[in-house]
C-alpha cells in the first residue's frame, strides 16, 4: 500500500516538474498531469477498498514528530472516498479540459494540478492552520482556473471570488489564531479534547472557524460570488468547483463538526436548509444554464450541509445518506456542467440542441433524474433514509423544507429537461462533440448509475428490490435499433411472462390491479403494432412505467412501494412528453407527481415513527399523527388520480400523448393512484380529525371531481381532451365509492376501476385511430365518420353506453351498486353531485359520438380509411369482455365481492345466479340483457321488414327548410355544442383551479425574482453579505 | 323468480293494454286541449289513424344504419321501461319483468331510448336534429338532479329501492301515499316530472317552428310510426312510474287509469298556462326551485 | 350559395388533393321510384287511414297561405277532420300550393315535394295555381301548376275562403279513398316530362335533378 | 448614506465579536504545551536550529511551508498565464528614463542586496530570517534593478527553471525524509551538527536555499510579468 | 503591550474591511484588503507574546536550556510568516486582476463590473 502522502508528492512534484518542461512538449505535460492525477486517484481507491475491507486507517506524520507537534494527515474511510472522488473528478475534468489546457499552455496545467493537490490535502489534513493554507491554495487555484477563458465575465467573477474568499480567509485566520490561543494547539483532535467551547470566547473562536468553512460552502444568501463564478467560469471549471471543491469543503465541515456543540449543529442545519430552499427558489427564475447549475449546486451543497448538521439524529444511516446524496450530486453536477460545455449555449431553451445527438439527451435525463432523486440513483436511497430519519427524530419542519426545496429544484430541472426534449430547435447551430468532452460525461453517467445500483445492493432496505424488470428495460434499450414489431413482441412477451411468473402470488386487490396493469398493458401494447419504423426510445420507457406499476403490486414495504412509484412516474413522464406539444403538460404532470411523491414520502416517514419495520402494514398501526399521515398519503395518491384541484396536469398530458400512449396513461396509470388509495384505506381504516370523518371530505372531493370533470368534458372541442376530462370525472366516482368504506362502496369503486380501464382504453384507442386518420383532434372538424369507420364507431358506441351507465351494458352495474351504497351510507349531498355528474356524462358521451361519427362528413374526409387493424384488434378484445361482463355481471362482481367480504363483512351483495340483491334492491344483469336484447331484436326485425326497400340517400338529402345545404362545415352542428348549457352552468367550469395554480406559479416566480435581486453583481455587496452573515449568525447563536 | 314463456305473453298483454291506453290518452288529452281552446278537436282515435297512415306510407329513405336503429332503440327503451315496472300492484300478470331490477334500473333505463334516439337523429345529418338533442340533453341533466334526490328521499323513507315494496308501503288509504308522507319529495319529483314529459314550458327541444320538431325531424313513414308507438307507451310508462312512487300505485286497471290521467293533467295544466322556457332558463329553474325542494326533502328525511 | 356547389379541391389529411363535386357527392342521384299499390284490401284500409290523417306541410308558398291559418282556429277547426300541420316535408302527406307560385319558389316547391314520401298529395289553392290568375302574364310566376307537379285537387277562387278549403280537403279525401290519389306515382312515371317543364321555367337550375 | 450605515452596523457587529475575543485575551504568562515542546532542550537539539521559528517553519510545520511555497508558485503561474500575450502584441512604449541617482545607486545597491539576501537565506536557521525573507530581499533587488532600467528584460526562462527545480527538490527532500528519516519533510536526513553553527539543523539550510531560490525567482517573475504588461499599456 | 498590538490589529482589520466595503476604486479596495490582512497578522503575532519573553532564537542571550522559560511562542510567528506569504500571493493576484479589469473596461470603478448578477 502506498502512503497517502504520495497523493500529494506525486501531484505537487509533477506540478513543479512540468514547469521545467515549459514549451518542450504540451502533450507530454498533459499526459503527465493526467497520469499524476490518475495515480493519486489509484492511491485513494486502493485505500478506500482496503479500509472498506477492514484495513486500519492510515495516518501520515510529517517531520518525524508525532502529532500534535507536527502536522499529520489522516486517511480514513471518508477521506479515502472523498479524495477518490476528487481525483476522479480531477482526472475526468482533466480529460475534458484537455484541449483548453493545451491551448492555454503549461501554466494552466500547473494550476490545475496544484488545485487538485490542495483539495486532497484539505480533505486529509488534521491541522487547522494547514487546512487554512491549503484552502488558500485551493482558492487561489480556483481564482486561476476561473479565468481559463480569459473572458471579461470570467475576470469579474474571479475578482469577486478573490475578494470574498480573502475576507472569509481573514475571518478564518482570526478564528484559528484564537483557537490556538485557547486550546494551545492546532490539531483538530486535540482541540476537540481541549473543550474550549465551554466558555464564550473559546466558542466564538470555534464559531469563526466553522462559519468560515460554511461560508466557503456558499450559504444562502452570502453566496453571490460563488454563483457568479459558476456562471462566469468555463463549465469544465464549474464542474470541478461544484463536484470536487464542494465535496472537499463539505468534508472539512464534517471533520470540524466534531468541535462544535449541538446548538451549532442546529444552526448549520438551518443554514443548510435555508440555502437549499433559497437557492432552489432563485433557480426557478434562471434562464442561464451555468448559473442555474450554480444555484442547483449550491442548493445541493446546502442540503448536504444540513445533513452534516443533522448527523447526531441520523445515526448509523448518516454515512449512507450523506454519501449517496453527495455522489449523486457529484456525478450529476459534474456531468451537467460538462454537458453545458458541450452545448456552449447558455440559454436553457437552446438546449434543444441536445436532440441532435440523442445519446446526449439520455445522459442529460440521467443527470436530471439523479439530481432529483429518482430510483435507481443513489440520491433516491439517500433521500428516503433522510426523510425517514427526520421523521423519526421529529424534525418535521426540516423535513418539510427539504421536500419543498427538492420540489423547487424539480421545477426548474424538469422545465429544463422539457426544453431540451421539446423546445423548437429550428435556428440552432449544429452540435459538435469531441471525444475528450464526451467521455467524462458518459463515465459520470455510468458512475451515478453504477453507484446507485451498488448502493441498492449493499443497503439492507433496498436489497429486496427486483432489478429484473430494469434489466429487461436495459435489454430493450440495447435492441432499440430493431423495428417496432420486434420490440413490441418482445415487450408483450416480457410482460406476459412476468405476469405468468407473478400470477400465482397475486390475490385480492393485487390480482385485480395486477391484471389491469399487466394484462391491460399487453392489450394496449398490441395497438403498438400499427406503428412503423423503429420508434426509438419508446419501449424502454413504456417498460419503465410498467415496471413501476408492477412494482406497486409486488411491494411489501413502503420503500419498495415508493421505489416503484417513482419508477412509474419517471416512465410515464417520458411517455407523456413524447407527444406533440406536450412540453408544458409533461412538466405540470411531473411537478404534480413530484409533489405527490414527496407527500407520500413524508407520509411514509411519519407512519414509520416508532416502527421498526418498513412493511406496508405499518400503516395499520401508525403511532402518531395518524390523520396527518392519512391526509399526506391520500393527497399524494390523489395527484395520480387527478382529483379536483390536482387535476390540471391530466387533460393536456393525456390529450397530447401518442395514440397508444393515451390509454396507458389514462386507463392504466391513473389506477396506480387508486391502488395506492386502496392500500392506504385498507391499512389505515377510518380516520377522524376531532369528530370529523376525513372520508366525508374525500367523498366531497370525489363528487366535486366527478362533476367538474364531466362538466369540463362536455365543453371540450378536442376529442382526446374530452376523454381526458372524462377520466377525471370517472376517477371522481371511484374516489367517492372508496370513501364510503363499505362493502358496496368499494364494490362500486373497484368494479368501476375495471370498467373504466376497459372503456377508456377502448375509447382512447378508437379516438386515437380516428385522429391518426384525420390528423386533427378537434371534433367539430370531423363528422359523419360512421360511414368511413364503422368498426371504430361500434366500439365508441359501446364505450359511451358503458360510460353513461345505461343498462344493459356493464357500466350500469357500478351505478346500481353506488345507489345502494349511498342509501346505506346516507351521504346524500355529495351523492347528489355524483348522480348529477352521471347525467352530465350523457352530454359529453353524446357529443363525442355525434360530432365525430354522425352528422355531416367533411370534404377532406371523403376518402378516409378505417382505423388500422392493430388499433381495432384490442378494442374488439375489450368489447368482448365488456359484453361478457354485461351479460354475466357476477363474473366480475362476485369475485370482487368475495374479495371484499373479509374486509367488509356487512352489506355484501347476495347472489342468486345472476341476480344481485342488496339491502335495498336487486338487479339481474343477465335477464335485463335478454329482455332488452329480445325487445330490440323483435322491434328491429319488424322495422327492417317494413322498410326493407328504403332508399339510401346522401348526406345533403335532408329537409332543410326547402333549401339545400351548401357546405358540410356549416351543416354540421358541432362547435360549442352545448352552448345553452354553457350559458346556464358555464360558471361552474370557470378555470378557478387553473388560475389558482397559475397564480401560485407566478407568485413563486415573482418571489424568486425578488429574492435573487440581492445578487446585484457588486463585489462590495457580496463582501457585505458575508460579513452580515457572520454577524447575524453570531447574534443568533450568542 | 324464473323467467318463463308465460312472461312473454304477460308482457305482450301489458304492452298492448298500455299502448292502447297511451294512444287513447294522447287523443283525449289533445281533445281536452282543443276544448280548452274552444275547438272541437281531433277525434279521440286520431292517433291510431296517424300511426296506421304512417305505416301505410309506401316509400322510405334512410340516412344510414343508426338512423334506422334509432326508433328501435327508442321503442325498446319505452317498452323496456314499462316492462321493468310492476304496472298493477299485487298482480302477478302485470308485474312483468320487475324482478330483473329495481328503481335504479328504471331510472337509468329511461336514457336507453333517449340516447339511441339522439344517435339516430344525429345520423340524419340534420343540424336541427343536433340542436334539438343538445337542448334535450341539457334539460335532462337539469331535471334529473331533483328527480334523483327526490327518489333517494323516497327510497330512504321506505328503506328500499324495490318499486313493488314502495307501492306496498303506500297501501292502506290515500294518507299513506308518498304525496302525504313525504310532500317535499313529491313536489320535487313532480316538478321534475314536468321536464320529463317534455311539454310546455319545457318543450323547446321540439320547437316545431324553430327547429322543425327537433330530433325526429327527418323521421317519417314506418320509422315515425315506431316513434309514435313509443310516444304512446313511454309517457304512459313514466306516468305509471310516478304513480307507483308517489300516489300509491294501482291495484287495478281503472285505478291506474284514473291516477295516471290525473297525473298527466298536472303537466297538461302547467303546459297550458306557461309559455316556453329557453334551455338556459329551464336549466337554471330546475337547479333552483325543484332542487331546493329536493334538498329540503332529503334534510327532512335524514334528520 | 351557388359557389358552394361548384367543384372544389380539398387536401386530405394525408396531404393528397381530392376533388369534390358537391352535387354528385352530397346528393343522392337515384330516380324517384314508382310504388304500386299493394293488396286491394289492405290498400283500401290504408287509403281510409291516409284520407283521415292528412298531414299538411306548413309551407305557405304564396298569399293563399293566409287562408290556411283560420283552419286551425275554433271557427273552422280542421283538426276534427284529421287535418294537421307538420313542419317537415318528410312527415307531411299533403302539399298545399297556396296561391301564386313564383319561379323562385317553384324551385323550393319542387325540392320539397320530392322530399315528401309516397303517397303524397298536392292541393292547388286559388286561381293562380290553375291558370296564373291575376299573375297570368307575370314574368316570374308559373301559370299551370300541373305542368310541374301532379295536382290532386284544385280549389278555385281568389282567394278561396276557408270553407272552400275545407271542401277541397273533403274532395281530396274522396279521391284518396277511391284510390285515385296516385300523384306521387304519376310524378315518378312522367318524371322526365315534369323535370323538363321545371327546367324550362327555372333558368338558373342549380340543384340536383333528384331531390330526396 | 443608508448603505454606509448598514455597513457601519455590520462592522460594529464585528467589533462586538472581536471585542469579546480581546476581552477574554489575557496574554501569556507561560508557554502552552505545544510551545513548550518546541522550546524543550532535547527537542531543540533534535532539530538543531538556533532560530526556533525556523525550526517550526521548516520542520514541525514544514508541510505548511510546502503549501506556502506552492501558493507563491501558483500565484506566479497564474500571473504568468493571465498576463501572457502573444509576442506580436508586446510592443513596447517609450518609458521615461530613470533618474541618474536611481541608476547609480542601484548599480551599487543591487549586488549588495542580493548578497544580503543570500546571507539571510543561509543563516535562516540561526538568526531571524530564512528563505522567504531572503528571497524577498533578492526580489527587491530585482525590483530596484528594474526601476533603474525600465528596458531591462528578465530572463523568465531562467527563473522558471530555477523555480521548478527548487520546487521539485523541495518535494524530493520531503520524500527523502520518508525514506531516510521519520517522515515526510523530516529534515534530519542530514546530520544535525551543533546548535548555532552554520552547518547545522539538518536539511533546514538546504531547504531554505531552495525556498529562497524559489521565492526570489517567483517574486521576480511576478514583477517581471507585471512590468511587461505595464509596458503594454 | 499585547493588548495594544492586538487592539491595533483588530482596528486595522475593521478599517481594512471598511475600505473594502466602501471604496469605489478597485485599487483602494485592494489596499483596504491589504490593511485588513496586516491587521490579521498583527493580531496573530500578539497572541504569541509572552510577558517578558524574548525572540525565539537561541543565541548568547538565550541558552538552549532556558529557552523554555524565556522565549515567546514561536508557533504564531511561523504561522504569521505563512500568512504573510499567502497574503502576498492573494494581493498580487488581486492586482493582476485589477489590471485585467482595467484593460477590459478602462475603468476601475467597482460598480461597472457587475455583468454577472441575479
Amino acid at each position: 500500500m502506498i502512503s497517502p502522502i504520495h497523493i500529494i508528492t506525486l501531484t505537487l512534484g509533477t506540478a513543479f516538474f512540468i514547469g521545467l518542461l515549459k514549451k518542450l512538449n504540451l502533450n507530454i505535460s498533459a499526459l503527465l498531469m493526467l497520469v499524476a492525477i490518475a495515480a493519486a486517484g489509484t492511491i485513494s481507491a486502493s485505500w478506500f477498498t482496503a479500509i472498506l475491507s477492514g484495513a486500519a486507517n492510515a495516518e501520515v506524520f510529517t517531520a518525524g514528530f508525532n502529532p500534535p507537534y507536527s502536522i499529520n494527515l489522516l486517511m480514513g474511510k471518508g477521506e479515502a472516498l472523498i479524495t477518490l472522488l476528487i481525483n476522479l473528478a480531477g482526472f475526468l475534468g482533466g480529460v475534458y479540459l484537455l484541449k483548453s489546457l493545451k491551448e492555454r499552455g503549461i501554466y494552466t496545467m500547473i494550476i490545475y494540478l496544484v488545485f487538485i493537490m490542495s483539495l486532497n490535502v484539505i480533505v486529509m489534513t488534521r491541522d487547522i492552520f494547514n487546512l487554512f493554507v491549503f484552502m488558500e491554495v485551493a482558492s487561489i487555484g480556483i481564482a486561476g482556473l476561473v479565468i481559463l477563458d480569459k473572458s471579461s465575465k470570467a475576470t469579474q467573477a474571479g475578482f469577486k471570488y478573490l475578494i470574498a474568499t480573502g475576507v472569509i480567509a481573514g475571518i478564518l485566520l482570526i478564528g484559528i489564531a484564537f483557537t490556538y490561543y485557547f486550546a494551545g494547539t492546532l490539531n483538530i483532535d486535540v482541540i476537540q479534547q481541549a473543550s474550549i467551547i465551554n466558555f464564550k470566547a473559546g466558542s466564538i473562536a470555534v464559531f469563526l472557524v466553522i462559519i468560515s468553512i460554511i461560508l466557503e460552502l456558499k450559504p444562502f444568501p452570502a453566496n453571490g460570488w460563488g454563483i457568479d463564478v459558476y456562471e462566469g467560469a468555463n463549465p469544465g471549471i464549474g464542474a470541478m468547483i461544484s463536484a470536487a471543491s464542494a465535496s472537499a469543503m463539505l468534508f472539512v465541515l464534517y471533520k470540524l463538526a466534531v468541535l462544535v456543540p449541538e446548538s451549532f449543529l442546529q444552526i448549520i442545519t438551518a443554514i443548510g436548509i435555508l440555502t437549499f430552499v433559497g437557492s432552489n427558489l432563485m433557480g426557478i427564475k434562471q434562464s442561464n444554464a451555468n448559473r442555474l447549475l450554480g444555484y442547483s449546486s449550491i442548493g445541493q451543497i446546502g442540503l448536504l450541509t444540513a445533513i452534516v448538521g443533522l448527523k447526531p439524529f441520523l445515526g448509523a444511516q448518516f454515512e449512507l445518506i450523506a454519501v449517496s446524496i453527495l455522489i449523486s450530486h457529484f456525478f450529476a453536477k459534474a456531468g451537467l456542467f460538462w454537458l453545458s460545455g458541450i452545448v456552449k449555449k447558455q440559454n436553457l431553451k437552446d438546449w434543444a440542441m441536445l436532440r441532435q445527438k440523442p445519446y446526449l439527451l439520455v445522459l442529460f435525463g440521467i443527470f436530471i433524474f439523479a439530481l432529483i432523486g429518482f430510483p435507481p440513483f443513489p440520491s433516491f436511497l439517500g433521500k428516503w433514509e433522510l426523510i425517514m430519519k427526520l421523521a423519526h427524530s421529529h424534525h418535521f419542519y426540516i423535513l418539510a423544507f427539504i421536500l419543498i426545496g427538492s420540489f423547487l429544484e424539480g421545477i426548474y430541472l424538469f422545465r429544463w429537461l422539457g426544453f431540451s426534449i421539446k423546445m423548437e430547435d429550428a435556428n440552432l447551430p449544429p452540435l459538435t462533440v469531441h471525444w475528450n468532452k464526451i467521455i467524462p460525461v458518459v463515465l459520470s453517467a455510468l458512475g451515478v448509475l453504477g453507484s446507485g445500483i451498488y448502493f441498492g445492493t449493499i443497503t439492507e432496505i433496498a436489497a429486496s428490490l427486483k432489478y429484473i424488470p430494469l434489466l429487461f428495460i436495459a435489454l430493450l434499450y440495447v435492441i432499440d435499433f430493431l423495428p417496432v414489431y420486434v420490440k413490441n413482441t418482445v415487450s408483450i412477451a416480457g410482460i406476459g411472462y412476468y405476469l405468468y411468473t407473478i400470477y400465482p402470488d397475486l390475490e385480492g386487490f393485487k390480482l385485480i390491479f395486477g391484471l389491469i396493469f399487466l394484462a391491460g398493458g399487453m392489450l394496449t401494447l398490441v395497438a403498438g403494432y400499427f406503428k412503423t419504423g423503429t420508434r426509438k426510445g419508446f419501449y424502454p420507457l413504456v417498460m419503465l412505467m410498467f415496471a413501476g406499476l408492477v412494482g406497486l403490486i409486488e411491494a411489501h414495504t413502503t420503500f419498495e412501494f415508493f421505489f416503484a412509484w417513482e419508477l412509474m412516474t419517471a416512465g410515464s413522464y417520458f411517455l407523456i412528453i413524447r407527444g406533440k406539444k406536450s412540453m408544458t403538460h409533461a412538466l405540470s404532470y411531473m411537478l404534480f407527481s413530484l409533489a405527490g411523491a414527496y407527500l407520500i414520502l413524508a407520509g411514509f416517514g411519519l407512519a414509520h415513527i416508532g416502527q421498526s419495520s418498513y412493511a406496508l402494514d405499518i400503516l395499520a398501526s401508525v403511532q402518531s399523527f395518524a390523520p396527518l399521515v392519512f391526509i399526506l398519503l391520500a393527497i399524494g395518491f390523489m395527484t395520480k388520480t387527478a382529483s379536483v384541484g390536482l387535476h390540471i396536469w391530466l387533460p393536456g398530458a393525456h390529450a397530447e400523448a401518442e395514440t397508444d400512449v393515451s390509454p396507458m396513461v389514462s386507463a392504466i396509470l391513473l389506477k396506480a393512484g387508486v391502488f395506492g388509495l386502496i392500500l392506504l384505506m385498507l391499512n389505515m381504516g377510518s380516520q377522524f380529525i376531532g369528530s370529523f370523518n376525513i372520508y366525508y371530505a374525500l367523498a366531497w372531493i370525489g363528487a366535486i371531481t366527478a362533476v367538474m370533470g364531466n362538466m369540463m368534458a362536455a365543453f371540450q372541442e378536442d376529442a382526446k381532451r374530452l376523454l381526458a376530462y372524462s377520466s377525471v370525472g370517472f376517477l371522481g366516482y371511484i374516489l367517492f365509492g372508496l370513501s364510503f368504506m363499505s362493502h358496496l362502496g368499494w364494490l362500486a369503486a373497484v368494479s368501476l376501476s375495471v370498467v373504466h380501464f376497459m372503456f377508456k382504453t377502448l375509447l382512447f384507442l378508437a379516438i386515437g385511430g380516428i385522429v391518426y386518420r384525420v390528423k386533427t383532434k378537434e371534433m367539430y372538424k370531423m363528422g359523419g365518420l360512421i360511414k368511413k369507420m364503422p368498426f371504430t364507431f361500434i366500439s365508441v358506441l359501446m364505450g359511451i353506453i358503458v360510460i353513461a351507465g345505461v343498462p344493459p351494458l356493464t357500466g350500469f352495474g357500478g351505478k346500481w351498486i353506488l345507489y345502494n351504497a349511498v342509501l346505506e351510507k346516507g351521504w346524500f349531498f355529495p351523492s347528489a353531485l355524483v348522480f348529477f355528474a352521471g347525467i352530465v356524462a350523457f352530454l359529453y358521451c353524446f357529443r363525442l359520438i355525434h360530432t365525430v361519427f354522425l352528422g355531416q362528413l367533411k370534404d377532406e374526409h371523403r376518402e378516409v380509411k378505417e382505423a388500422p387493424f392493430w388499433l381495432l384488434l384490442p378494442q374488439y378484445m375489450i368489447l368482448m369482455v365488456i359484453m361478457l361482463f354485461s351479460a354475466l355481471p357476477n363474473s366480475l362482481l362476485k369475485p370482487i365481492g368475495a374479495m371484499l367480504a373479509p374486509i367488509f363483512p356487512e352489506g355484501a351483495l347476495e347472489w342468486q345466479g345472476q341476480l344481485a340483491k342488496s339491502g335495498f334492491g336487486y338487479w339481474n344483469g343477465q335477464v335485463i340483457m335478454y329482455i332488452v336484447g329480445g325487445i330490440f331484436v323483435v322491434v328491429f326485425a319488424w322495422l327492417w321488414y317494413m322498410n326493407r326497400n328504403a332508399q339510401k340517400v346522401k348526406q345533403f338529402n335532408i329537409g332543410y327548410s326547402a333549401e339545400r345545404p351548401s357546405l358540410p362545415e356549416t351543416t354540421h352542428f358541432a362547435y360549442n355544442f352545448f352552448a345553452p348549457y354553457k350559458k346556464a352552468l358555464g360558471f361552474l367550469v370557470s378555470p378557478l383551479i387553473t388560475n389558482f395554480w397559475d397564480s401560485a406559479s407566478e407568485g413563486v416566480h415573482a418571489i424568486s425574482d425578488k429574492v435573487r435581486r440581492i445578487y446585484n453583481g457588486n463585489v462590495q455587496t457580496y463582501a457585505f453579505h458575508i460579513l452580515a452573515f457572520i454577524v447575524v449568525v453570531y447574534l443568533i447563536i450568542f | 323468480m324464473d323467467f318463463g314463456f308465460k312472461h312473454i305473453l304477460y308482457a305482450l298483454l301489458t304492452v298492448f293494454i298500455v299502448l292502447n291506453y297511451g294512444l287513447i290518452l294522447q287523443g283525449i288529452v289533445r281533445k281536452i286541449g282543443a276544448r280548452v281552446g274552444r275547438r272541437y278537436g281531433i277525434r279521440w282515435y286520431q292517433p291510431y289513424i296517424d300511426i296506421i297512415k304512417n305505416y301505410a306510407k309506401r316509400s322510405t329513405i334512410t340516412h344510414g344504419v343508426m338512423f334506422y336503429i334509432a326508433p328501435v332503440f327508442r321503442l325498446t327503451g319505452g317498452i323496456g321501461l314499462l316492462l321493468f315496472m310492476p304496472v298493477i300492484f299485487g298482480s302477478e300478470i302485470f308485474s312483468n319483468f320487475s324482478f330483473a331490477g329495481d328503481l335504479v334500473l328504471v331510472l337509468y333505463f329511461q336514457f336507453f331510448g333517449v340516447l339511441g334516439m339522439a344517435l339516430g337523429a344525429a345520423e340524419g345529418g340534420h343540424p336541427y336534429s343536433a340542436i334539438g338533442v343538445s337542448r334535450g340533453l341539457s334539460q335532462v341533466t337539469a331535471f334529473e338532479l331533483p328527480l334523483t334526490l327526490g327518489v333517494l328521499a323516497i327510497a330512504m323513507q321506505y328503506q328500499t329501492l324495490n318499486i313493488t315494496e314502495i307501492v306496498a308501503a303506500q297501501q292502506g288509504g290515500f294518507l299513506s301515499w308518498t304525496l302525504f308522507t313525504n310532500p317535499f319529495a313529491t313536489i320535487a319529483i313532480m316538478f321534475s316530472f314536468l321536464g320529463a314529459m317534455g311539454r310546455s314550458p319545457f318543450d323547446v327541444v321540439l320547437a316545431p317552428q324553430e327547429i322543425p320538431i327537433g330530433p325526429p325531424t327527418e323521421f317519417h313513414s314506418g320509422l315515425l310510426g315506431v316513434l309514435q308507438l313509443n310516444r304512446a307507451i313511454f309517457p304512459a310508462a313514466k306516468l305509471i312510474l310516478f304513480m307507483n312512487l308517489l300516489f300509491g300505485g294501482a291495484t287495478s286497471w281503472p285505478e291506474l287509469v284514473v291516477k295516471t290521467f290525473l297525473i298527466y293533467m298536472w303537466s297538461v295544466f302547467v303546459g297550458t298556462v306557461f309559455p316556453r322556457f329557453r334551455v338556459d332558463q329551464s336549466v337554471r329553474w330546475f337547479l333552483v326551485v325543484p332542487l331546493t325542494i329536493a334538498i329540503i326533502a332529503i334534510i327532512l328525511i335524514r334528520f | 350559395m351557388k359557389e358552394d356547389f361548384k367543384k372544389r379541391t380539398v387536401i386530405t389529411p394525408e396531404g393528397k388533393p381530392l376533388e369534390i363535386d358537391p352535387v354528385k357527392d352530397y346528393f343522392s342521384d337515384a330516380r324517384p321510384k314508382v310504388h304500386k299499390p299493394a293488396n286491394p284490401v289492405i290498400e283500401k284500409f290504408a287509403n281510409w287511414a291516409r284520407a283521415n290523417s292528412l298531414w299538411v306541410l306548413g309551407f305557405g308558398t304564396g298569399c293563399g297561405a293566409i287562408e290556411m291559418r283560420p283552419l286551425m282556429t275554433p271557427r273552422f277547426d280542421a283538426y276534427r277532420y284529421g287535418i294537421q300541420w307538420r313542419p317537415t316535408p318528410r312527415q307531411a302527406s299533403v302539399f298545399v300550393i297556396s296561391g301564386y307560385l313564383s319561379v323562385k319558389t317553384l324551385k323550393r316547391v319542387v325540392r320539397t315535394y320530392e322530399q315528401m314520401q309516397n303517397p303524397k298529395f298536392v292541393v292547388g289553392l286559388g286561381s293562380c295555381t290553375i291558370n296564373g290568375g291575376m299573375y297570368w302574364d307575370s314574368y316570374n310566376t308559373i301559370n299551370r301548376l300541373d305542368h310541374y307537379l301532379p295536382v290532386d285537387v284544385y280549389i278555385a277562387g281568389c282567394m278561396p275562403r276557408p270553407e272552400s278549403l275545407l271542401h277541397g280537403f273533403e274532395e281530396l279525401k274522396k279521391i284518396i279513398k277511391e284510390g285515385r290519389g296516385e300523384g306521387a306515382n304519376k310524378y315518378a312515371e312522367e318524371f322526365d316530362w315534369y323535370k323538363a317543364n321545371q327546367k324550362k321555367v327555372i333558368k338558373d337550375w342549380d340543384m340536383p335533378d333528384y331531390n330526396w | 448614506m443608508v448603505r454606509n450605515s448598514f455597513r457601519l452596523i455590520i462592522l460594529v457587529g464585528l467589533l462586538v465579536i472581536f471585542s469579546t475575543l480581546v476581552w477574554s485575551f489575557n496574554g501569556n504568562n507561560e508557554l502552552n504545551s505545544l510551545a513548550q515542546f518546541y522550546t524543550q532542550q532535547e527537542n531543540i537539539e533534535a532539530v538543531n536550529a538556533a532560530n526556533l521559528v525556523s525550526a517550526v517553519v521548516v520542520t514541525y510545520r514544514g508541510f505548511d511551508t510546502l503549501g506556502e511555497v506552492t501558493i507563491l508558485f501558483l500565484t506566479a503561474s497564474i500571473i504568468g498565464f493571465f498576463l501572457k500575450k502573444k509576442l506580436s502584441d508586446t510592443q513596447r512604449k517609450e518609458v521615461r528614463e530613470s533618474s541618474d541617482i536611481l541608476v547609480t545607486a542601484s548599480k551599487i545597491l543591487v549586488p549588495v542586496m542580493i548578497l544580503f539576501g543570500v546571507y539571510v537565506i543561509i543563516n535562516g536557521h540561526l538568526t531571524p530570517g530564512g528563505g522567504f525573507q531572503g528571497g524577498a530581499i533578492i526580489a527587491s533587488a530585482m525590483v530596484l534593478a528594474l526601476l533603474a532600467n525600465p528596458h531591462m528584460k528578465f530572463n523568465h526562462q531562467l527563473f522558471n527553471v530555477l523555480e521548478s527545480i527548487s520546487g521539485v527538490s523541495f518535494v524530493l527532500m520531503g520524500i527523502a525524509g520518508i525514506v531516510y528519516a521519520g517522515g515526510f519533510l523530516d529534515n534530519r536526513i542530514l546530520p544535525g551538527g551543533e546548535v548555532g553553527t552554520l552547518i547545522s539543523a539538518g536539511a533546514i539550510p538546504l531547504i531554505y536555499i531552495f525556498i529562497g531560490l524559489k521565492v526570489g525567482s517567483e517574486l521576480s517573475n511576478i514583477v517581471g510579468n507585471l512590468q511587461v504588461t505595464q509596458n503594454e499599456q | 503591550m499585547e493588548y495594544i498590538s492586538m487592539i491595533t490589529g483588530f482596528l486595522l482589520v475593521l478599517l481594512g474591511l471598511w475600505g473594502v466595503l466602501t471604496q469605489k476604486n478597485i485599487i483602494k479596495i485592494i489596499i483596504g484588503f491589504s490593511i485588513f490582512d496586516t491587521g490579521l497578522h498583527i493580531v496573530l503575532v500578539s497572541i504569541a507574546y509572552l510577558r517578558g519573553g524574548t525572540a525565539p532564537v537561541i543565541d548568547k542571550a538565550v541558552k538552549v536550556t532556558e529557552a523554555i522559560e524565556k522565549v515567546v511562542d514561536p508557533v504564531p510567528h511561523a504561522l504569521v510568516l505563512t500568512a504573510i506569504v499567502i497574503g502576498l500571493g492573494v494581493t498580487a493576484l488581486m492586482l493582476v486582476y485589477a489590471l485585467k479589469l482595467y484593460q477590459n473596461k478602462k475603468t476601475l470603478e467597482v460598480q461597472s463590473f457587475n455583468d454577472l448578477k441575479w
